[in-house]
């Protein structure tokens, strides 16, 4: 953990933002009400494997939210939270802000995706705000989802650009939420939050697990059905 | 694809249990799902706390199901039907029970159980019996009293018409409860005079989005409560 | 107030119920969003005078309730607060319950008329029950029409058959409100609640102030204004 | 006849006093009332508190408005734009204040502002530094904060329809803040592409009834933020 070791550039291993966010869209069950965060938890929507329907929720009113239109297309008053051009499938409804975050404050969203500054070993999450005093506090939706929402995923970089861990003891941030988080898809690992901490669920192709649990602030749980051979 | 379709009101009020709290649309006749609460006599489920803002008229609907004895306890605004002795009676003989709440209140609790509130404020009922034993607050001089989120297990609703996600218009002012019924129940049973493709109701009009429901079974030509009354019909 | 006198029957004297129906009408301001509960304050909109718009709420969804489509006409999904067939307006809005008691506790309805079983001269208002033991218990939505709604009015006759005082020092009955009702039509008098107490507005056609004064369980204060020569 | 048309944005805007809650609807640029804004500005009021999800962006509409030195204090979720650097020089400077709300408590503070509700528990925020010297209560187990309802003098909302009694239709996701603004505000003023007659709008599809409106003024071909933006507009 004290190794400072970047998982982009040159010599990089482990998955693609394009990967990462095509892992998340595995574990998305056929027929959930879903919400995607600014950032790679967008590119989720274009990764569901066939045969599922996932209906998305953007919490800007619109319930059955479809692709993107594509550049220059679409239209200026049909756009999601990410305040980007989206369109509205066949099933669509829009509604006002107070019955979109009555959806999620009233736990009707299964499943929310969402990017993450730090997330602590408790399953704090601090997406909001780097603390930093010249910064304009800016906070969105992020505290009403992870309040809200039933089961909650976050998609990250394992490590910060300078090559800190975004996986923690304790967050050093502004928290979104204490206990939020339930499961993590990073560039390295699939790691759940459970009672005991961070429990390893998979690992990147080409990672081993002392090279993620290095680069984890906190003890990282090997998986306990099988022998990682010597990565313990 | 997603398809909340089912094909008959008794598969669609086949889980309701023993015991639970469930929500049923309405305002007098208005709204009110009558083919549901008929399977749901039939269905045979028990000790059931109801919430409606009346307690039905004559022996059919919801009336027929507390006279059947299945409801313990009822939670309305206004208990009193011109046509129907059913619930007087139960009440009196303490068979079954009743929280009284003003219909804004009631609306409010059931919004905001489906909207995450877990409780609030209101100026509503301060100064009368029905705040004996809340808590009270003053808030810039008003008084007001505590009421706190109402959540349901399960929600019997009626509308005009359902697509397969769920979502649905009303009829005029059988809309009233169901919408916010819907959205406070787990578990949102619908039936629809028309049940229709996803694409067919403009998405500028739905009223109840899909999330908010379970099971849509469509009833094609739904009994108007006065006219059952009127020709004298009990259910069962 | 201890003579006992009814104020039907063959010496009638005062207004009819549709008489004070009228009345009240007389004093509902051009473009009013206004609430009739049940009873006799439910004929105040058939006699709304010619050049004025009014429009009618009805606590079950609708805004611009027109009149009674007549006996046997009409639809059973289309109904008032007193479950009576209506009419919509062209301009009408249906809406679901939460928004329709918004509207009412929000401020938004300017006047609601009400019946009462007794009115103090606080402006307490006793609509929803007698208190009796074996009475079923029913408030429907009088408790949050007083709580929001800016100005109450109140239609009642002035004693009840048995000839007791309606208006009074303070209320026996279960209150819907406190200190709530605006101005009292009743079939002997157009009455103010101001903070003095019962302050007389108007009386009927050939109703004398000792006749009403008799009758009302609290001071009945005359109008100032002007002199009531041997009636007080 | 009731007939809440005005003609002109200037007229619409005239009665916005120094010191006003304004609220304005939109979500970024989707129903951002350009018109009135840059109508408010001509107007000149000052000391503005504005209630927007955002502070706008580039140097036109709400942005501009604030670039104006009208608005003292912003209350909203998320005061970043790609696209202007207005709001952040001011609040770095200190000559706007701000008041950070998480998005859908914002909602619900405008919500129950308009519907009479003084205050509410929500678990929004709940073990973060914006729950920081708020109440907190235990509900059940649970952590909750109180929050209050949020009313203003003012509301600027855009809309696609208006009928002559101010009911309302939005396009798509330009509904967003629009519907509760207009409950939440003494006065609310809105633009319309179309302004038509009563009856034009089915009742079964209003999404804001006239009784929250009060003056409504036709804008035909309302300006895109994000057009004026690409186009280096800068108001006036």
């Amino acid at each position: 953990m004290t190794e400072k070791a970047t998982t982009s550039g040159a010599n990089r291993i482990g998955l693609t933002r394009d990967e990462m966010a095509r892992r998340a869209a595995l574990d998305i069950p056929d027929g959930a009400y879903v919400n995607l965060g600014i950032g790679i938890p967008e590119q989720v929507a274009g990764y569901v494997p066939e045969g599922r329907e996932v209906i998305y929720h953007t919490e800007n009113g619109l319930l059955g939210m479809g692709p993107s239109p594509g550049l220059g297309e679409g239209e200026p008053e049909l756009i999601n939270a990410g305040k980007r051009r989206v369109t509205a499938l066949a099933g669509a409804s829009f509604f006002h802000h107070a019955d979109s975050f009555a959806m999620i404050r009233g736990g009707h969203i299964d499943l929310c995706v969402l990017g993450a500054l730090q997330v602590s070993k408790h399953g704090d999450l601090a997406n909001w705000s780097t603390g930093a005093p010249d910064a304009i506090p800016a906070v969105g939706g992020a505290m009403d989802l992870v309040a809200g929402v039933r089961t909650i995923y976050v998609i990250t970089q394992h490590c910060t650009r300078a090559g800190e861990p975004k996986l923690v003891e304790s967050c050093t941030y502004p928290l979104t939420g204490p206990a939020v988080v339930d499961r993590i898809y990073t560039d390295l690992a699939v790691i759940d939050v459970i009672p005991e901490g961070f429990q390893l669920v998979e690992l990147a192709p080409g990672v081993e697990f002392s090279y993620v649990a290095e680069r984890t602030g906190a003890e990282l749980i090997p998986i306990r059905q099988e022998s990682l051979g010597g990565e313990e | 694809m997603i398809n909340k379709r089912i094909e008959t009101t008794g598969e669609a009020v086949a889980d309701i249990f023993d015991g639970a709290i469930v929500m049923v649309g309405g305002f007098g006749e208005a709204g009110s799902p009558i083919e549901l609460i008929h399977a749901l006599i039939d269905h045979g489920a028990n000790d059931l706390t109801v919430v409606n803002n009346n307690t039905g008229s004559g022996e059919v609907g919801l009336a027929a199901l507390i006279k059947a004895g299945r409801v313990s306890k009822m939670i309305c605004s206004y208990p009193r039907t011109a046509n129907s002795t059913v619930f007087p009676e139960l009440y009196r003989s303490g068979r079954t029970a009743l929280e009284l709440v003003p219909q804004g209140t009631l609306a409010e609790r059931i919004r905001a159980g489906g909207a995450g509130i877990p409780a609030f404020y209101t100026p509503t009922s301060v100064g009368t019996p029905l705040a004996d034993g809340k808590e009270q607050r003053t808030i810039e001089g008003r008084s007001y009293v505590l009421e706190y989120g109402l959540t349901a297990d399960f929600a019997l609703i009626k509308c005009r018409a359902a697509d397969h996600h769920g979502n649905l218009v009303y009829n005029k002012t059988a809309r009233n409860f169901s919408p916010i019924m819907a959205m406070a129940a787990k578990t949102t049973i619908v039936q629809a005079a028309d049940v229709v493709a996803p694409g067919e109701i403009d998405p500028e009009c739905v009223v109840t989005p899909g999330i908010f429901v379970s099971l849509v079974v469509a009833v094609d030509e739904p009994a108007h409560e006065s006219e059952l009354v009127a020709r004298g019909v009990s259910y069962p």
